[in-house]
Order: structure tokens, then sequence, then C-alpha cells
């Protein structure tokens, strides 16, 4: 890996962030916004630029310091990181823009919303440094910076119901990313390196392997709020601002699932074992069906939306089981790996986009009617239409109907349940649509009936409802580029030579 | 295989960007609006008669997409597909002029025609597609653009009678997504017309094979309508009258039977599917549900639940023509697919011109009718006769095929059914065109909408004397070349030279 | 038995019932407090190997990434402190209201 | 003989940990948790790792005791009498643990022995690993700095030290949005307590050397940027406690400018640097023992005036005349 050509983008995407974000602080509120927002505009244009280098370059490096690992901590920019950050970047600077305007039309409220910008700033390094670390501590610590920014964002709005979600996602992320660190120091004592392409060379099975994978896995697992451990996110998520819950469940919680696919592809390939993935792909499972039955039951629309991410993450975890073969069965080639991991990247963007716009759209009704019952959606398609078009597309997308990035999704998880032969995921999967589509239609069919009292209706600035729509279309317009994404990510560590080595090994699947 | 053409991408966007377009105007423009709609329908014909012209002088037409490996979206030239698309193309021009008078003053007109021209895109797109996979895109597509028309009026009704439709609609199309996943599992891309690739795995995969048929089957059998599936078409009748007439004459339920007859004759081959004992289920299905449908249709009151359940019977018969092997219920069934559409588009034309010029929607309020309105009820009375199946309108034709086609197999208990059906249709469409030409008026009969001399709106008057023309011609130049039996002879013959 | 043996085992002590304090103690002081001995026992097990793995001096990096740790432990343990008494201050709760 | 102090020092750990969690009253635990911090600052001296043991005494024990303490100040058993007349209105039933159905308790309870079974047998059979000691070792010259710590800490890995001094900023930013006061103009103390005033006076120029030793002798030996950064953020805390808030005294940018200048020095060097042709927070052999110096000096002072803000907030808290905001 010391070979691959070095580039000092890796670093700059870190860095300038962060340094925007400190630089916003000397500025008072409205200042703070308009540094933030060319903050952002200038990381995306950064990402832009990773993404086109590493599609000329391939992955590259940069080693910080100078020091090479195992001591010194190495940057990596491979395709799926660069995928990563470019979705990030993409959805970042929408959600920015909607901020923007969004915070403009209630600035009578409160001025201490503008504390938003340095932290969004703050957290999109997190994300870019977690996405680009390849060394297991400045993991933990990149994951820290991102949960102590999404809490604090989380409770920006001030509200009593906020603060007890947030002290919830708080604890809950403490508690899971000690859980993490705990795995990390027994990693590091039984090897002596943190360096994930060394580790995946030179971990050995063992019990302290086993137990180090497991207490990482129940710390990612809470900090991504799988089942059983996504009790803090509906609150959280919910009683945020609508541009903070995009951020949240768009972005945030896609990290801990990050990290969790690489460690599991990269370093405990060879220590997997065929229960473990059917214990988490259950967990998936669960969270599937109840995440989509809680947020049919929810009468608020933000509590619907949170919930539809509790099961739209389960179908995140649903990958894990398809990674790993029943014993005894042996595949001639990689190609039944291929779908479950496709189908785990669009499964990321295609709910990065649609749920980014969901709660954005969440947002606007919010603004126009004062409240978010689910009543307040009625006749929306005549005073919104924007916006019911929002969350239509996005709800289709959720839902997976073609030809949306989420149909493309549960299209190559289909492929791989067929392929691995694991076919009892297939009714969960086919389940799981059909109650998302419930409560999707549920909010359309509300927006198409007609409204019963007269409440009071304030118009909402037409930039909104644009944001929204096109975050919306974004969920469509992912599948488009599919074949050559696919390609590119082919190329990383992760999923192209990383998972056929350790099958070539042997020991996929037959522990 | 290798050439690709635009010219199928630019006729699903000969709808599509005008329906776009249309949803980017403002409510108000109204002209531009009409502009939009008229140049998009004539494009769509004008486009399909170019492409079938090239077709026939041999030229081929394919678009292909890789989106990954294995899922590509190909849209595809056939001669099946074109018949189809034409119907489509056809039928939508007419019921768009229909839908402009119809709908004239009406509220969320925008919303209306942008939505129309997307489900109308799907429809073609439907025709058009080359492969499994770009089908039930588009089969989708059209679930999700037809529902706000369901919902159109946005009652609490309309939006029941949506919700109805929707848990039906996405049901079958979840099952038919495993399905298709299963099936390019097993087979791989599969192009239509390649049944050699089915073929050549019966002998390792038939029971999942035959599961996969009949998982596909059933969700293209809840667009159809076949019983026990049909309860959604009745009711999501609530829907406004050019929305009921495309829906059950060319757009939903069409895609349903024309799914089924592609995957029969052009995945799994007539030969392997029959070979495999797949089709009897079909057949059996379908022929209970040509007379239950008549059943119910006789009990109805309300004129477009009465057609509605008559769509469920008529639907049948393609699926029955399927069914049965041989090439004369082949021509029946494909056949079927535009006669029934083009005459129970009339009859759906002349119900709205009913509802919308006295308000009438049941037909014991129906008396006299027949002499306000001559034209609307005489093109009504011409597709009556034809679904009863007297020569020489359009539906004599495919049910003499059908039942030609049943003997030819010696399959005679279909002939039964057949008869029994005709019995039935005629005694639940007779007492409508009695009572609309010869019983006195309860009351005095005052139209809600005048305009001139003319018994209705011209924009609705002319629509329906077409089709009821369009459907009397279909059936008296049948022997000659270029009719819709002579394509549906010639798609149904090399489908057996095959 | 080697030092470090005795410091590791307590390490796992400390975390489980830091983890157990999570979950089960009810007031908010209680339960930050049990993210901080969690964060200890983490602690002591870095620095235990750090000791076992010592030359002339004790591994460095366990001790580097165990200050680092610290520092981030506190700065997160501060932030659910003035969450906590935010909570206090706008609704006299000092706990959650349903106890998860 | 080590053994046996190791293992009353473990035993005392975990005592001290239950203790602190079980104790009755609140103002219990947060002595209990005092004492839990020296205990482990033992540990780390017993183990070897003097600059775990200052940072742990300093940062862990000393700075969010003294937090917990503050805090104690709303949560103090006087005032929450309120709450458990609240929580008698909401819910009759006498006692704490006849509340909760008991069979979650006890399945959570067992799930916890069993992971602790499991968890001992993990640590316990960790594989030997070698560590980083030896390649520290031979890459100790190079850094600029003699002691291996300071040397991980600051040049092999600054990278994560640098984004842990951000974390401290990050963490006063998020109190400040669960509802602190971004500018503070309100002092802490008006009254003027004589014996307060001689002990800052004594302790003040103390803190502030004894600080300033630890940052500079970081280089050779145990210390660094973080303890200094404690000690003088003591003084903060002290100034602000005399009725001296010094944060309030200065401008609004100077504030920001301490408040920032350590993590914004130590990566506008790391580009600076990267312009010269290196990668981030590569420093050049001969200059970097100094370049440290200087980066751990603004970490130290942003560290210091980082804790006094967040420890200034917190203390705010309560003081705060919105109290019975209705915010919902």
């Amino acid at each position: 890996m010391i070979n691959l050509p070095t580039s000092s983008l890796p670093a700059i995407l870190v860095g300038l962030p962060i340094l925007v974000a400190t630089l916003s602080l000397f500025f008072r509120s409205r200042g703070k916004a308009v540094v933030g927002l060319l903050g952002s505009l200038l990381t995306a244009g950064l990402a832009l630029i990773a993404f086109v280098e590493v599609a000329q370059l391939g992955s590259v490096i940069h080693i910080l310091g100078g020091w090479e690992p195992p001591l010194g901590i190495l940057l990596r920019m491979d395709p799926l990181a660069v995928v990563f950050i470019g979705m990030t970047a993409l959805v970042g600077v929408f959600i920015s823009l909607f901020a923007w305007w969004y915070f403009r039309a209630q600035e009578s409220t409160n001025g201490k919303f503008s504390l938003f910008w340095p932290l969004w700033l703050f957290l999109w390094a997190g994300l870019n440094g977690l996405f680009l670390s390849n060394d297991l501590f400045n993991l933990f610590v990149t994951i820290e910076v991102i949960g102590i920014c999404a809490v604090a964002l989380a409770v920006l709005s001030g509200k009593t119901d906020s603060l007890f979600a947030g002290l919830r996602y708080l604890l809950a992320a403490i508690t899971g990313s000690m859980a993490y660190l705990f795995g990390v120091a027994l990693i590091y004592g039984s090897t002596g390196t943190l360096d994930l392409g060394l580790l995946g060379q030179i971990l050995e099975p063992g019990k302290t392997t086993t137990f180090a994978l497991l207490v990482i896995t129940f710390g990612l697992m809470v900090k991504m709020a799988g089942f059983p451990f996504h009790f803090w996110l509906p609150p959280a998520h919910s009683s945020a601002l609508a541009p903070v819950s995009a951020l949240l469940s768009a972005l945030v919680v896609k990290g801990a699932f990050y990290i969790l696919l690489r460690l599991w592809a990269e370093v405990f390939g060879i220590s997997l074992t065929y229960a473990g993935g059917q214990l988490i792909g259950l967990a998936g499972a669960v969270a599937v069906i109840w995440g989509s039955w809680q947020a049919f039951m929810q009468t608020n629309l933000k509590l619907i939306i949170a919930h539809s991410s509790v099961a739209q993450l389960g179908y995140l975890l649903m990958i894990f089981p398809l990674l790993i073969l029943a014993p005894g069965v042996v595949a001639g080639s990689a190609d039944w790996l291929s779908p479950a991991w496709t189908a785990g990247v669009y499964q990321v963007m295609a709910h990065a986009f649609a749920k980014a716009s969901f709660f954005l759209s969440a947002g606007i009704i919010i603004m126009a009617q004062g409240h978010d019952h689910k009543g307040s959606l009625r006749d929306l398609a005549s005073r919104m239409p924007m916006t019911t078009m929002a969350i239509g597309i996005a709800g289709v997308s959720l839902i997976g109907l073609p030809p949306s990035g989420g149909f493309f999704a549960k299209w190559m998880l289909l492929k791989g349940v067929f392929l691995s032969g694991q076919l009892w995921w297939a009714p969960v999967i086919l389940t799981g649509s059909f109650l998302t589509a419930g409560y999707v239609f549920m909010l359309l069919r509300l927006a198409f009936a007609p409204a019963r009292d007269q409440e009071p209706f304030r118009p909402v600035p037409h930039s909104l409802q644009v944001v929204a729509l096109l975050l919306a279309l974004g969920s469509f317009l992912i599948v488009f580029p599919a074949e050559n994404l696919i390609q590119f990510l082919e190329s990383s560590e992760t999923f192209g030579s990383g998972i056929e080595s350790i099958m070539e090994g042997g020991a996929y699947g037959n522990n | 295989m290798e050439t690709t053409s635009i010219l199928p991408l630019l006729i699903l966007g000969s709808s599509f960007i005008p329906g776009t377009l249309i949803l980017l105007l403002r409510e108000d423009q109204s002209s531009q609006r009409t502009f939009l709609n008229i140049f998009g329908a004539v494009a769509k014909v004008s486009l399909i008669a170019l492409v079938f012209a090239g077709y026939m002088r041999g030229e081929d037409y394919t678009f292909v997409f890789s989106l990954a490996p294995g899922l590509n979206f190909t849209l595809r030239v056939d001669l099946l597909g074109l018949f189809f698309a034409t119907l489509s193309a056809v039928l939508w021009l007419i019921t768009t002029l229909y839908a402009i008078g119809y709908l004239e003053g009406g509220r969320h007109r925008r919303r209306f025609f942008a939505f129309f021209s997307y489900c109308i895109t799907a429809s073609t797109g439907i025709a058009l597609s080359g492969d499994v996979v770009t089908f039930f895109i588009f089969y989708e597509f059209l679930t999700l653009s037809t529902y706000p028309l369901v919902v159109h009026l946005g009652t609490d009704k309309a939006v029941n009678a949506g919700r109805t439709y929707l848990w039906y609609t996405i049901g079958g199309g979840t099952i038919l997504f495993l399905g298709v996943v299963g099936l390019s599992v097993i087979a791989g891309p599969i192009h239509f017309g390649q049944t050699e690739i089915i073929a050549s795995l019966i002998s390792e995969n038939a029971t999942q094979l035959a599961i996969l048929f009949f998982l596909m089957l059933a969700g293209l059998a809840v667009k159809a309508a076949i019983f026990p599936l049909h309860s959604w078409l009745p009711i999501s009748m609530v829907a406004p009258a050019p929305v009921s007439a495309l829906l059950h004459a060319v757009a939903v339920v069409k895609a349903g039977a024309f799914g089924i007859i592609r995957l029969v004759y052009d995945v799994y081959g007539i030969e392997t599917a029959g070979y495999m004992n797949l089709l009897t289920p079909l057949a059996v299905f379908a022929a209970f549900t040509i007379i239950y449908g008549s059943v119910r249709a006789l009990f109805q009151d309300d004129f477009k639940r009465r057609l509605a359940f008559s769509t469920v019977s008529q639907l049948s018969y393609i699926a029955l023509g399927v069914a049965i092997t041989g090439v004369l219920s082949s021509t029946g069934a494909i056949v079927h697919l535009v006669h029934q559409g083009i005459m129970k588009i009339t009859m759906f034309f002349a119900a709205g011109i009913v509802a919308e010029t006295y308000g009438f929607y049941k037909i014991s309020e129906m008396n006299g009718i027949g002499r306000r309105m001559p034209l609307t009820m005489g093109a009504f009375a011409i597709a009556v006769f034809g679904m009863i199946g007297l020569p020489p309108v359009a539906g004599f034709i495919s049910k003499w095929y059908l039942g030609l086609g049943a003997i030819e197999t010696g399959s005679y208990w279909v002939v039964l059914v057949l008869l029994g059906s005709s019995a039935l249709n005629a005694a639940y469409f007779l007492p409508i065109i009695y009572r609309a030409w010869f019983c006195e008026p309860v009351q005095e009969l005052v139209p809600r909408r005048r305009s001139g001399r003319l018994e209705t709106q011209a924009l609705m008057l002319i629509p329906v004397v077409v089709t009821g023309l369009l459907s009397l011609a279909a059936g008296v130049f049948a022997a000659v070349a270029g009719s819709p039996l002579s394509i549906a002879r010639e798609i149904a013959e090399r489908l057996y030279l095959l | 038995m080697e030092t470090y043996k005795i410091y590791i085992l307590t390490s796992a002590v400390l975390f489980v019932i830091g983890i157990g304090g999570v979950f089960m103690a009810r007031h908010f002081i209680k339960k930050i407090i049990a993210t901080v001995i969690m964060g200890g026992g983490v602690f002591l097990c870095f620095v235990s190997f750090a000791e076992r793995d010592a030359l002339t001096f004790a591994d460095p990096v366990p001790h580097a990434m165990v200050i680092t740790g610290i520092v981030v432990a506190v700065a997160s343990a501060a932030f659910a402190l003035a969450l906590a008494r935010r909570i206090y201050q706008l609704t006299g709760e000092q706990s959650f209201p349903i106890d998860k | 003989m080590s053994v046996l102090i190791d293992s009353l020092l473990a035993i005392l750990a975990i005592y001290l940990a239950l203790q602190c969690l079980l104790a009755q009253r609140l103002i219990q635990t947060v002595f209990i948790f005092f004492a839990f911090g020296l205990a482990l600052a033992l540990t780390w001296v017993r183990l070897g790792a003097i600059d775990v043991a200052i940072t742990e005494a300093a940062i862990a024990a000393g700075f969010m005791g003294v937090l917990f303490l503050d805090a104690l100040r709303d949560f103090s058993p006087a005032v929450s009498k309120k709450q458990q007349n609240l929580e008698a209105v909401r819910n009759p039933l006498p006692g704490n643990d006849t509340k909760r159905p008991i069979l979650p308790r006890l399945a959570l309870g067992l799930g916890l022995v069993l992971f602790l079974l499991i968890s001992l047998e993990a640590v316990w059979n960790t594989p030997e690993g070698k560590g980083l000691t030896v390649v520290t070792g031979v890459m100790l010259p190079d850094s600029g700095v003699e002691h291996p710590v300071t040397a991980v800490l600051l040049n092999f890995r600054a990278y994560d030290t640098w984004l842990e001094i951000g974390v401290i900023l990050m963490g006063l930013l998020a109190i400040f949005a669960a509802g602190g006061k971004e500018v503070y103009r309100k002092s802490g103390m008006t009254a003027e307590d004589p014996v307060l005033r001689q002990v800052i006076l004594f302790f003040t120029p103390i803190l502030f050397l004894f600080g300033a030793f630890l940052l500079y002798f970081g280089k050779s030996g145990p210390g660094g940027a973080f303890p200094a950064g404690v000690l003088w953020g003591a003084i903060g805390i002290l100034l602000h406690l005399g009725g001296r808030p010094v944060l309030t005294v200065i401008p609004r940018w100077l504030l920001y400018l301490i408040l920032t200048i350590g993590p914004g020095f130590f990566i506008l060097l790391g580009f600076l640097l990267m312009t010269t042709g290196s990668t981030l927070f590569e420093y050049p052999p001969a200059y970097a023992g100094i370049l440290i110096l200087i980066v751990e000096t603004m970490a130290a002072i942003s560290i210091a005036a980082a804790l006094t803000a967040i420890f200034t907030n917190l203390n705010q808290m309560s003081e705060e005349p919105d109290k019975i905001e209705s915010n919902n």
C-alpha cells in the first residue's frame, strides 16, 4: 500500500473544513452563515476534485508526517472512500443550501442557530476523516468528532424533547465508541499494529480476535442504530431542526456502517463465521420489519421518517450474512459477493438522498403549518405540489420501486440472496418494501385528500422546495452511472482483491 | 442486435418530455398545455408510424443502456410491441382530445395531464421493453403514474380507491419483482424472444422455473384483473372518465395482459410452458374470471361499475387465448388486445359523456337518452354488439378465433365458456341499449353542459364517434392487409414457426 | 503472574461495570460517570499492553492513545453534563422519563 | 510484594467504581468518583505511564470531578426533593426498584455477567503482540524530542492529537449549542472573599510556572501540552470562582483567538509545510523540536481557554434567569 501514488488531497479534505469552521467562529451570526456556506461549497468542490483524481490515478495515499505505518497514520483515498466522500459532498451541499435559506427565513427566531455552520463543517471534516482513515485508533477519534458534532447539532433547536433525545443519543454514542475502543485495544495488544492494511495480513483468528470483533461490532451497531440498539435514533432525529435531521440520518449513521463494512471485509475476514453473519442479518431483518411497522404506526411526520431510517439501516445490516457462505459451501468465483456489497453501497446512497429530501420536506411542512402531525399533509398536493413531488419521489426510492436507487439496491440485495442461496431473507426484503409502501402512500394519500380545517398556512420560499426536490431526484439519478460506479468500486481494496484474497485463503465460508 | 437507435427512446420522450414541461407550467397556462399535449400525442403517433414502416422494411431498432452487469435497460422494437404501442399511441391521442374537453374548467389540470402523459410513457415503455427488467421498470412506473390520476378528484372515496389500487398493484409488483430477480439469477439477462434460454434450463431447474413462472404470473394477474386479484378495478372507477377509459382500454389492465403474453410467448416460450404444464391453471382461472366478471356485471346499476366488471371478464379472453396452444387462439388473444381496447374505450367515453352532460351515473336513470344523444349512444351500441360478439363488429373476430383455436386443440369446454359469456354479455349490455333507445325518459332531460347544436362538446363527441367507427372497421376490414387481425395473425404465425 | 495480567483483568471488569452502569443507572450523573468508568477500563487495557511491551521505556503509542482518549472522553462527558444540567434547568428531571 | 500491591490497587479501583454507581447519595458518587480517578492515576504510575497519570489526575479526575462537583449545586439532594415529590405524584409506588419490572433487569444482569466472563477470557488469552516500542525507539532520534510519548503525540501521530485538540473546541461549541451562553457578561461571584483572594493570589503564579515547566520539559520527560493546558485552565477557573471572570474582560475576537489558536496554528503550520512538498504534519527534522514546542504552547493556551470556558458555561447554567422557560 505504501507504493501507491501520494496526494495531498486527503489531508486538505480533512484540514480545510476544520480551518474554515474555526475561522467562522470569529464572526457573528450572519457572518458565520456566509463563511459556513462558502466553506461547504469549497469542501464540496474539493470532494469533486478528489473524485476526479481517484478516477484517474486509482487509490492514492497520504502518509501523515511522513511516518509510515504501523507507527504513523496513513490516509487512504480509494474508490470506496471517494464514493462516500462524494456522496457526502453532494448531499451536504444541498443541505447547506437548504440550511442557508431555512435559517434566513427564520432569522427572527434565534441567532443561536448560526452555530449550525461551524458544527456542520466540523462534522463534515470528521466524516471525510473517517472515510479516509486507515487506522483503527484514528477511526475512533473521527467517530468521536462526528458523535459530538452530531449531538450538538441535534440539540441546537433548544427544545426540551431534543435535549432529552440528545443526551440519550450522546450516551449511546459514547458507549458505542468506548466499546469500539475496547476492541481496538485488544487488537493492538495482540498484533501491535493499528493499520487496517497490515492487520488484514497479520490478524489471526482466536478468542481475543473474536471478542474484539464482537465488541467492535456492538459499538458500531450502537452508533449506526442497528436493531436492537436503535432506541436513540427516532427521538434524536425527529426532534432536531430540519437540515440537522437530514444530516443525521443521511450521513452520520452511514459513518459507522462504513467502518463496519471496511473492518468486516478487510480486517476480520479471516475470523468471520457463518453464524455471526446470520446473527447480524437477523438484527437487520428485525429492524426492517419493526422499523417499518413502527413508522406505519406513528402520527407525526418526522417520527415516521425517523422510524423509517431504522428500517432502511436494517437493509444495510442484511448484506453482511450474504458475504459469508454456509459451512461446506465453496464458491467457485467471487461473483456472488458483488451484488451484496453493491446493494450496500447503493442502499447507503439512495437512503442518503431520499431521507435527506424527506426530512427537508418535513421541515418545509412544519414551516408552513407550524406542526408536523400527519394531518398537516392534507391537501399538500395543491398547496405545495413541489414538496409533494419530493415526498413522492423520495418515498418511491425508499420503497424500492424502479428506476430509483432504492430499487437498484433491493435488486442487488435480492440477487445476492438468490446467489448465496440464503433464500430466507427474500420475504423480509419484500415485506419491508411492502410496509414502506404502506407508510409512504399513507402520506401521499393525505397529500391528495381535501383539507378538513382551515389551518393557517404560511408560504414557504420556493428555493427550499427546489432543494428538497433536487435531492429526491438525486436518489433516482444515481442509478444512471451504476455500471461505471461499480467497476470503479471494484478497483478498491475492500471489494476487489481484498475480499477475493480472503476467499482464496479458504477462510471465507468454511469456519 | 448490435445496432443502436434512439428512436425507441424518442417515442418515450414524446410523452415524457411534454409531461414534465406541463408540470413546470402554471395552472392557468391552458393553451400552452393543450399545445404540448396534442403535440406530444401527434409526435408519438408519427414516430411509431415511422418505426413501424422501418420495421416492416426489416430495420432493427434497439436501444441498450447497461445499468450494471446483468441489468440492462433495453428498448427493442418487435411486431408485438409495435402492435401494442400503436394501440396505446392512437388511443392516447384520442383520449387526450376527449380529456381536454372533459376536464374543461376542472381543477388540477396541470397535474392531471402531466401524469396522464407519464402514464402513456409507461404504457409505451411496456410495449417497447426488450427484456424482463425493462418491462418491470415500466410496469412499476405505470403504477406510480396512474395513482395521482385515480385519486385525482381528491374526495375521500377517490383517496380510498387509490389506497386499494396501490395495495393490489404494489403487492403484485413486489411478487413480480421477486420473480424477475429470481429469473435473472437463474437464467441471466433474457431478451424477449430468447425462449431457447429457458428451454435449455428446464432439465436442471424445472421446479424453480415453475415457481418463478407462477410468481411472475401472479404479479401480472393483478393488473390483468384475473380472479381473485381483480377487486381493485371496479373500485378505482371513481377516477375521471378519461382515466377510466385509458386505464381500462390500454394502460393498466393491458399492461398486465400484455405482460402475460410476453411471459408465455417470449420468455418461457409456448412449447416450454406447455411442456411444463404451466398453462392449465392459467386457462382455468381465466375461464372462471370470464364467467365471474359477467355475472357480477349483471347486478351493477352504476354504469361505470358495470363496465368495469365487463372489463374484468373481457380481459380474461386474452389470458385464455394465451393459455390455449395454437396459432388460431394466439391470434385471437393478440387481436383482442386491440379489439377490446377500442370497444371498451368507446363505452367509457360514452359513459363519461352521459355523466358530464346529464349527470347520470346509474343505468336506471338513462331512459330515453339515446334519442338525445344519438351519436354517443350509437357508438356505444356498436361497441356493445362487438362485446357480445355479433358480426361484423371487432369483438366477433376475436371470439371467432378463440373458439376456432379451442376446437383445434380439442378444448371444447372453452367454447362453452365463450358462448356462456356471450349470452351474459348480451344480458347485461342489451338492457342499457333498450333503456337508452326504447324507454321514455322519466323526467325532462336537461343537459348540464351545452355546446351549440351538438349533443355535447365536440372534443368529447368526436373521440367517441371515431372509436365507435374504429371498432366497426376493425371487424369489417379484418381481412384487409394491415388490419389488427392481419398483424395479430402474422405475430402468431411467427411464434409458431420458431 | 505478570503485573499487566492483573490490570488487564481489571480493565475488563471496569468496562463491564461501566456498560452496566450506562444501562442500569437512572440518574444522569451516574450514567455519565458510568461512561467515564467504561473509558477507564478501556484505557487500562491499553496501558497494560504498553507495560507488557516495555523495553527501556514502555510502549509510548498506547500511552499517547490513552491521553488522546481521556481528553476526548472528558470533552464528551462535559457535553453530556451540560445537557443534563440544561434538562434539569428546564424541566426539573434528573433521569429519563421512561427509562430505557 | 508487587503483585500484592497491584492486586490491592486493582480491587480498590473496582470497588470504587462499583461504589460510585451504587452510592445512595449523589454527593457520595461524586466524591467516590474523585477517589476512583486517583486510584486510576496510581494505577498508571504502577504501570509506568507517568504522562497518563498526570493527564488522568488533571483532566479526568480533577477537571471532570470539579465539573461534577459544580453540577451538584443543581442536583443536590436538597433540591431533588422537588424531584421526589414530582415522582411521588406521578407514581405512587414507594421506592426506586419496585417501579421497574424485575425481569429485564435480571436479564440485563445475567447478560452482563456472561459478557464479563467472555471478556475476562478474551483479555486473559490475548496473544503476545510486540507493540511498537522498538519502532518508536528507532524513530525517536528523528522526531525532534526525546520523550517517546511526546514524540508519538506531536510527531508520529500528530494527526490524532490535532483532531483531539479540535474535539475540545467542538465540546465547547456543543455546550454552547446545548444552551450555554456564547458570550460571558456575567461574573461568577462578585463577593470579595478575602480568603479566596489570597488563595488565588498565591496559586496563580505557581500554577502558571508549573504549567510552563511541564510544557517545556515535555520534550524530554513526562508533561506536555495537556497537563500544562489543564494547569493554566485551573488558573482561569480559580479566577472565575474568585469573581474575576477572565473570559469576560477580553474582547470577543481575542477570546476566539486564544480558543482556536491551538488547532488553528497546528493545521496552518501543517498546510504551510505541505506547500514545501512534505505531507501534513511532516516537520523538517532540524526544526522539529522547536516547532513542536511552539505547537504545544499554542495547544496548551487553547486547552486552558477551552477548559475555562467549559467550566464557566456549566457553572453559569444554574444561574440563568430563564429558568422556567416554556420552550416546548
